[in-house]
């Protein structure tokens, strides 16, 4: 038995996702003439501006195309499902939104993505394009930093460094901002069912009717354990003694706070769970400068949840506050 | 045994789309429980991209532009790490065929050697990290050491194609310390690498094609 | 077997969900004191401003709480999972809200909303606020028009009300600019998945792993046929062809198009079918002012989709265009 | 037979909220085929809303504050449409009991025919339009005849729970008319509806509370 989806052929999913798209926010949004593949903001890129390439697999939306615009990134490289872009995409895009300040590439720390887009940054240098990268890496789910995916938390990670070249920051400083920006996110998820891919529509994971996958990517990759489904309360519990442990929190800090759906976990359940979230940072003496709630970064139909806390200083406040206009996502 | 022509490699190319298309849901089900659930479908669009831009291919091209078109529209197509993995294998097969015409039995066991160094590099992986290389650097060593001894390219490729599927069986055994099933640590343990797998697919596909 | 939410307790989700709420949009939003159910827009109402209040069962988020803002509606009264709200939740925002201009109730056209709104319209009455009532029908999967039920199509009035109000029109005017908008709002929706309430967690109704269920309401109502799944272009093309039956799209009309996604059914899946919707709009020489694709109107974890389609003339896009603030929702 | 006291309406009430529990998953059930699945859930609230509040009453409060308490608890838990429409049914017995300390078996009948008018009063449906109504109306005429013609009360509410289970196996035949299902039209066929399957939980309790 095939998964249900509304779509025509899976194969052509992506594509015809794109024309959608393009059809439905045509002053955010333009392709690049000849490389349907790499979306660009209308508004966004400039001279002197260092640009701002994102992009990965599809499946995540609004994760990574709805965070393209004025004030975010320039410029997004698409992939099919749960894949990362090929170079030429993405070159196409670094090529798009160069202003002659120099590009950086930010995407999530997977193999896959790292090989294409490192390539895509060698080609870009033979066009004489400065490119620097900044890999995400906000799961907490594994214990080694460098060896981190980058999951829901690359929401923050792109708005800081999309702020920062939007002030006219140099490459240097939008890159440190990048880097701090990153060395600050912190996510756990959990995966209660699994999605599947318009190509195969069959379930990507399996997993029994009472259990919950702790640490779950936003791939359907196995995360670190399997569980019991428990309480809400629990759930946050557990995953804020695992971000906590690596954030070291202290009292007086401040963090925004972004509670994500994984697909079909609903805003009700979101909104159970950011309770609890904001209990335990008010036992914890930190406040919350800022909050989101929703489907930011999916796993197309999976069922389950993410929280992320991005600890804030004078800098990074100042670039989450900085208005920011995309096709899927504004602030300020 | 005549020199491998670029035609013979165009109708290589088709076994291996043929092959892996076979094989697809198998290669998404190993993926599905270490990785992302998608190896099938990045390899499936792979080869049958350069299946498909070969067919389009100027029948007086060399073994290198075979390589070469191979290379880029798998590339192209897929993304993923099968993309740069592969066409990276497929360009450094077109390097060591550079300027020939077409391929001795010794130049075709060159190139298969080129492409697993090709991957190699690329990905940074050794052996032992429960990866796609754990079956082709056995392989490309099993064939280097058969063709040196004297053994022919039938029965390079057919050492080829045993060390695969060893090396392959043998990433049951392996803790993932590359690609997505890093994370996973332990629980990596007792499950096939689906690069692996499909590594065994294809070298299986290139023996069929060419020694015979 | 009990479906899988992230939950505490399903008596309680609702209350919990509403302080989760309040915790992440403390400058939108604030409760009544003593009425936490009646949810107010902190900047929203305003002496000799007509005050809007909106609401009905919770599961539909962000319907209501998220359109409750500066701009758009002034309060929410949120009932039970898939309930209408009692009369007194809506009387204290009817209370809180009353500018001394009147109020207006807005809210789907469901036998339990009409009856609770219209005790909670008699008890205001009595504190001399003058209420007026206009539902929202937009579901032309029931051909009588008095008869249908309000679905996704609810956001288009809301916000020509909530704008309208804004403007400080009379009391008259807000009213007949909800009515006209209300005429103007034509929605068709599919499901392909129940959802499951949190008291009960049993999916709330059956259907075939090869079925959808066209003209779905978005409580888990049965539609008004049930089919063998199609594609997306299909299905896009049946919806369209029920709305233009009742729309009757001339050449150069302009609409507003809402491409909702009623849960679980991801945005791709949404951008695919609004590929459609807009190829087919510009078959029929009708053009798009405005699209928006995502999660507007829900049923908890349901999948499936509605399109709806807004016909504007000047006035209505003057009030679609006019900013609004929410914690769920901005424009302009 | 003794007359009803305002004790043995609030144990009435007790044994309504138990019986609705009991039933609540069947009346959720019914209420997927032609509503949305939680017509039990709002039974069930607004029945042990209105018992609760009842535990905290004065004991010396008359049949009128009991049935009033019990309507506005039953309506501020529910809301939806068994909210306005059972908490008018009981502030209508509430009004038809007014000035009373203790209820005759004919009062006890009246009060229980102005519940059936109530519901009419609020939701504006006819016999015949698949609602409560068609259990209600039955209900409360067979009761009414049966007293009038000397048939004591316990006779009379078992006259009404046989017109009740009578009227609602009815619904099954009727095409719906009012409420959610309306929209369903002839696919309402064959189906009981939600609201006169409780209206015989709730019937069938008062008689077990009252008539003995
Ligand atoms: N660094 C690497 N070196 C060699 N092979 C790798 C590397 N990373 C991943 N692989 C191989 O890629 C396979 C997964 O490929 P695929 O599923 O197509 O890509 P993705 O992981 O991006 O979804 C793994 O099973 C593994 O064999
Ligand atoms: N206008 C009405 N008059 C009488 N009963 C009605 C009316 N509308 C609905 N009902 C009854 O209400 C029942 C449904 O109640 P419930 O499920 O609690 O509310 P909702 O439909 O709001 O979810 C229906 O089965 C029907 O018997
Ligand atoms: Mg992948
Ligand atoms: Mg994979
Ligand atoms: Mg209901
Ligand atoms: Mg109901």
């Amino acid at each position: 038995m095939q998964t249900k989806k509304i779509i025509n052929d899976g194969n052509k999913a992506v594509d015809e996702m794109l024309e959608g798209v393009l059809a439905a926010h045509p002053n955010h949004l333009f392709a690049v003439p000849g490389s349907p593949r790499s979306i660009v903001a209308r508004n966004g890129p400039r001279p002197g501006k260092v640009g701002i390439v994102i992009g990965g697999g599809s499946g995540h939306e609004p994760t990574f195309l709805g965070y393209v615009g004025k004030g975010l990134a320039d410029g997004c490289a698409v992939g099919n499902v749960f894949a990362s872009p090929p170079p030429d995409p993405i070159l196409e895009c670094a090529k798009a939104v160069n202003g002659g300040a120099g590009v950086i590439f930010q995407y999530g720390n997977y193999a896959g993505d790292v090989m294409n887009f490192d390539m895509a940054a060698e080609m870009a240098a033979m066009d004489d394009i400065e490119v620097r990268t900044v890999l995400t890496t906000d799961d907490v789910a594994t214990s080694v930093k460098a060896k981190r995916r980058g999951v829901a938390g690359n929401f923050f990670v792109f708005k800081a460094s999309g702020a920062a070249a939007d002030k006219m920051f140099s490459l240097d400083e939008v890159e440190r901002i990048a880097r701090k920006a990153n060395d600050q996110t912190f996510t756990m998820g959990v995966a209660l069912s699994p999605c599947s891919l318009p190509q195969t529509r069959k379930p990507n994971f399996e997993i029994g009717d009472d259990e919950m996958e702790i640490g779950m990517g936003i791939h359907g990759e196995p995360g670190v354990q399997r569980g019991k489904l428990r309480t809400a309360d629990e759930i946050v519990d557990d995953m804020l003694d695992r971000i906590f442990a690596e954030m070291v929190p202290s009292r007086g800090d401040r963090v925004a706070v972004l509670v994500n759906s994984l697909g079909s976990t609903p805003l009700m359940e979101l909104y159970i769970m950011n309770r609890r979230v904001q209990q335990r940072l008010a036992d914890s003496g930190v406040g919350v400068h800022a909050t989101w709630v929703g489907p930011y970064c999916t796993s197309l139909e999976m069922a389950g949840a993410s929280v992320t806390l991005h600890r804030l200083d004078g800098e990074l406040q100042e670039m989450l506050d900085r208005p920011c206009d995309c096709a899927m996502f504004r602030a300020g | 045994m005549t020199d491998i022509t670029a035609a013979r490699l165009v109708v290589m190319f088709g076994k291996i789309a043929a092959a892996i298309e076979a094989e697809k849901d198998r290669l998404c089900a190993l993926d599905g429980v270490i990785g992302d659930a998608d190896h099938g479908i990045a390899m499936s669009l792979g080869f049958s991209a350069a299946r498909d831009a070969l067919a389009a291919l100027d029948p007086a091209a060399d073994p290198t532009t075979v390589f070469n078109t191979a290379a880029k529209s798998f590339l192209n197509a897929v993304g993923a790490s099968s993309g740069p993995l592969y066409a990276t294998a497929l360009m450094r097969a077109g390097a060591s065929a550079k300027g020939k015409a077409a391929l001795t039995d010794a130049d075709f066991v060159a190139a298969f050697q080129a492409m697993a160094k090709g991957i190699q590099d690329r990905g940074k992986a050794e052996r032992g990290e429960k990866t796609m290389i754990d079956a082709w650097l056995p392989a490309a060593d099993a064939a280097g050491e058969c063709i040196s001894a004297g053994g022919g390219l039938a029965a390079s490729l057919e050492a080829a194609v045993s060390a695969a599927k060893a090396g392959a069986e043998a990433t049951k055994g392996m803790v993932a310390a590359k690609g997505r099933a890093e994370r996973l640590g332990e629980r990596s343990l007792g499950h096939m690498d689906p690069g692996a797998a499909s590594a065994v697919v294809v070298i299986e596909a290139i023996r069929d094609a060419v020694a015979n």
